[in-house]
């Protein structure tokens, strides 16, 4: 019954958060909400004086949408976003196949266990929320691989 | 009382799988099923009478204005009201925005100089009174007239229990119009509106029902409402998509300036001025959805058949059933009376430690269909500090199988989510 | 080319009789039949799939959802739109008004304080352009944008043969929008649209074109246009009832105040504010015409194995032949252009000494369903001096029998009424 | 062809057109428009010494409505308030009557060949706008039945 949904990555992330609510220096937020359901999510992010990204979050929502954002956290903190950018990118890309995608776990990690999502059009936006406040939060605080690249 | 079983023969998408599993609708809150009666009827106006409606004198033209105003009269006469007025709307929402713009409308136009009727004039110091249970149809179109005009929205607000708060006082002196639901979507409270139109009636203002949940689940009568204006939707009601009703005294519908403004709503037209047809055809700029009229009037003759009365009756039981149902589960808290006064078929709730969204997911791989989410009601959801909630809505092709289905689905979801990990593979 | 003959057995109606004697129907300038297809995806619909869109997680709610969007998405295609540039309305009138709503929304809001987009703001001093062959439906909501605000209603005047008079000093610096009928649906008229879109663009005002009357007759990119926004409806080309089509450029819409407010245009809702979904969404409010919008892609793709420049050399063909049958009957003279030079298939005429409501229903008595009156062009029939017209108007099911056959029909009118008192009995 | 609609009667009217555009002293007139189709008629109504009505009409639009309008004036020019409301009612009564109805001749006279037009939905309103116009001017004259009936 829906294992192709709840894997156990996800209720795993769901029951035991990673990066919830963590106290950091934040460049820039943002702030996204699924009109549909009432999903709510807040991002942070900051840089490492090495470079690399510091992210938090915090929100509230179902069992997808607060996975996601702790995989997202658990798989962006600490990369610069350079690194991040193909990460990203696979996400979004995985969660637009309906399904017919076979995830990189190589790229993706734990966030391969989202693939099921993908074929539950409603349940896409949960899983994209944070990430698309992650994003978002970024280009505020000029953190983005472009922004890297050019600056750099 | 009519039998579920028979009539569910005339909903084929009710004997569809979802899921690999047989479909269990109860999401008839958000959109009704549709009767081959009600299709056979839309599909026979297009093969055999199907022209522009009022716009020609040809004999299709004729038969098919024939149609679209008998249709009127049928659907008319199922609430109780005068032909003349009823207005074909696409949907609820637009009926009660039609309403909201002759106020900032008639607003604008008193701005210029123009004569309008007074009762629709609205600005700074005025108000406008809704509840903390209506659906956003019934919420922002008020108040965005707010926003355009400087007038003030007021709310009743909500008891613990999932009713009205009507204090004193939110209706004053002030006040230019009321506008409640009759039945909360959310909730399922049915509200004392004759008593707050009554209320709206006495401090001089206009009052408004939103019909939505009322006159698809119960015998609604609109001269017993107290109100001036009621609004709902076809869909809900076994009938087509595209089409609602505003439902308008006449005197006061011909006292308003137009809304959607072209063909068909003129008197005469000039250049540089235009004089408008009385209501309801002052409403009905454009060709109208014809095929969706006589679908809906279709859809009123299936329900006489049934009776109203049953309606009620058969909804009144499965819901008593399911709120004891629902009242066994451990962590299973109802958002909305608990009891059967003046409550309808919509039964929201939350289950302790499972977002609803997951709730209402697990029920679906189960083949229950309910709908999760703040159901247009977002403030609602705020006023009971829930993100939102699974609901479950019936309809005359439901019975308590439906029901324990769905009491089911959500064990399982509470196994699940309380086992947690064991469950992938 | 396309076989007449076979795709009219996809219109059942076409093989009734009327009067006693088969339809010979040329009114689809009115409103189209709607082929055998189309019905039956609208059917398929809500026999397999119906639920509300964009409103729930379950399994039917997703394929409902899945289904209207990419309805949309063939809409769009059809024009050579971007999907989210096509929002669903009830028919063009619906669009039009939109716009129009835009305007004195986001004047009412400046007016209060609140920050819009400068390019909706008029007032007195402003203009809004329109012509004088536009239907009622492309005149009366800027009429009343109007009176609502102070602007000012200008207007390009015609030629004797129907053409449109382009003076300079009609579109100037105080013009903020103008408007034009692609084709007209009473002279059969194609405007050099972009021509005009760019005269608005250089005095940096918006445009629209009307285009109700050519997307279903031709091949038509909404990119070619020069426009800002389009609307058109969907019955007038095989779609069903109560489904239209507002296209508008994306950063345009999404500076526009909403229109319609309710559920589904929202992102967050509070008592006190709310805040609005992008576009299209932003203009959806409410339960949409689902079952609707899927008829109108399945005419889409109706038309597209057609060809629509096929149909367009088809219709092309059959009003030559009109105009050409129609100069051979002394006393009858066409109200528009009689070449064929940038002009569709509407050809409107009166006939000496008879009223064109006379000349209508005795063809009609022949099973002729020509539409007479003034077609909602009013002043286009003041502006030629005619008390209206009887009009023509053909589609893809029509051949030249039926064009024969409204020959027949005039010349026995003549007969009649020349002859006169003999004919009772 | 047609022959339910166009009597011969009809035509004739319609050719010969009486009481159209006489000059009368006209306490009070009504001007009234079909939206759908552009036909326009105005009728004025005036007094004779002896109580009964004086009628006039002006207008344009088909055959139907320009007969009707001089079947009208023929019918009620000369009778008193009292006379004319059951012709007008029995006018109205047959244009609603969907050609269910045997007109009475006694009372109706030239206007029994308007008995087809009930059939025509599309037209009623041609064969009526006169009448409509006449009653509207009536009571603007305080000419009606019932107020002479008040006043007397
Ligand atoms: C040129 C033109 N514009 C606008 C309209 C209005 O379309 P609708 O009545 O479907 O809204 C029509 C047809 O009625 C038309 O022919
Ligand atoms: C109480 C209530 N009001 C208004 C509406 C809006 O109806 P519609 O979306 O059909 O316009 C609904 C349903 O969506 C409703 O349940």
């Amino acid at each position: 019954m829906s294992e192709d949904l709840y894997q156990e990555i996800i209720l795993d992330h769901y029951k035991n958060p990673r990066g919830k609510k963590v106290e950091i220096d934040s460049l820039a937020q943002s702030y996204q909400v699924n009109p549909t359901c009432g999903d709510e999510v807040t991002v942070e992010v900051g840089q490492n004086p090495d470079g690399t990204l510091l992210v938090s979050y915090d929100g509230q929502g179902c069992s997808i949408s607060q996975a996601s954002a702790s995989v997202m956290s658990e798989l962006i903190n600490g990369k610069t976003p350079a690194e991040a950018a193909p990460i990203q990118e696979a996400f979004m890309e995985l969660m637009k196949s309906k399904g017919q995608l076979e995830p990189d776990e190589e790229v993706l990690e734990d966030a391969i266990a989202f693939a099921g999502v993908s074929k539950y059009p409603a349940r896409i936006k949960c899983a994209l929320i944070s990430w698309m406040a992650l994003s978002d939060a970024q280009i505020k605080a000029q953190l983005t691989a472009t922004t890297t690249t050019r600056s750099g | 009382m009519f039998d579920v079983d028979k009539l569910r023969a005339d909903f084929p998408i009710l004997s569809r799988e979802v899921r690999g599993v047989p479909l269990v609708y109860l999401d008839s809150g958000a959109t009704s099923q549709k009767p081959t009666q009600v299709l056979d009827a839309e599909r026979h106006f297009y093969e055999t009478s199907n022209a522009a409606v009022h716009r020609g004198a040809h004999a299709l033209a004729e038969e098919a204005t024939d149609a679209y105003e008998a249709a009127r009269q049928t659907i008319a006469s199922f609430v109780g009201a005068q032909v003349e007025e009823i207005v074909f709307t696409k949907n609820a929402t637009e009926g009660i925005n039609l309403v909201a713009y002759a106020f900032s409308n008639a607003t604008d136009k008193a701005r210029q100089g123009i004569e309008v009727d007074r009762r629709f004039v609205v600005g700074p110091g005025d108000s406008i009174v809704v509840t903390e249970m209506e659906h956003h149809a019934n919420l922002i179109p008020w108040q965005e007239l707010c926003a355009k005009t400087g007038a003030t929205l007021k709310w009743f607000g909500l008891t613990e229990e999932g009713r009205l708060d009507i204090s004193p006082g939110v209706i004053d002196n002030t006040t230019k119009f009321v506008s409640v639901v009759h039945q909360s979507n959310l909730l399922g409270t049915i509200n004392p509106v004759k008593k707050i139109m009554d209320m709206a009636h006495a401090v001089g203002a206009l009052g408004m029902v939103d019909l939505c949940q009322s006159v698809p689940h119960m015998s609604v009568n609109v001269n017993e409402l107290g109100a001036d204006f009621a609004s709902w939707s076809g869909h809900k009601m076994l009938g087509p998509t595209g089409i609602g009703i505003l439902w308008g005294k006449s005197d006061l519908l011909n006292a308003m300036p137009p809304f959607l403004s072209g063909g068909s709503m003129i008197e005469m037209v000039h250049m540089d001025h235009s004089t408008y047809a009385p209501a309801p055809q002052r409403f009905e700029a454009g060709v109208p959805m014809a095929a969706q009229a006589i679908g809906l009037a279709r859809a009123c003759d299936y329900l006489n058949e049934l009776g109203m009365d049953n309606v009620f009756l058969h909804e009144q039981e499965l819901t008593a059933y399911a709120l004891e149902e629902l009242a066994k589960i451990p962590g299973v808290r109802v958002i909305g009376p608990t009891d059967m006064r003046d409550r309808g078929s919509a039964v929201s709730f939350v289950v302790e430690g499972i977002h609803p969204h997951d709730v209402g997911h697990l029920m679906d791989a189960k083949g229950v269909a309910v709908r999760v989410g703040h159901h247009c009601c977002w403030p609602t959801c705020r006023r009971f500090d829930v993100p939102a909630t699974t609901r479950i809505t019936t309809y005359i092709y439901n019975d308590k199988s439906d029901i324990d289905q769905a009491i089911a689905g959500i064990k399982s979801a509470q196994e699940f989510f309380g086992s947690g990990i064991a469950v992938s593979a």
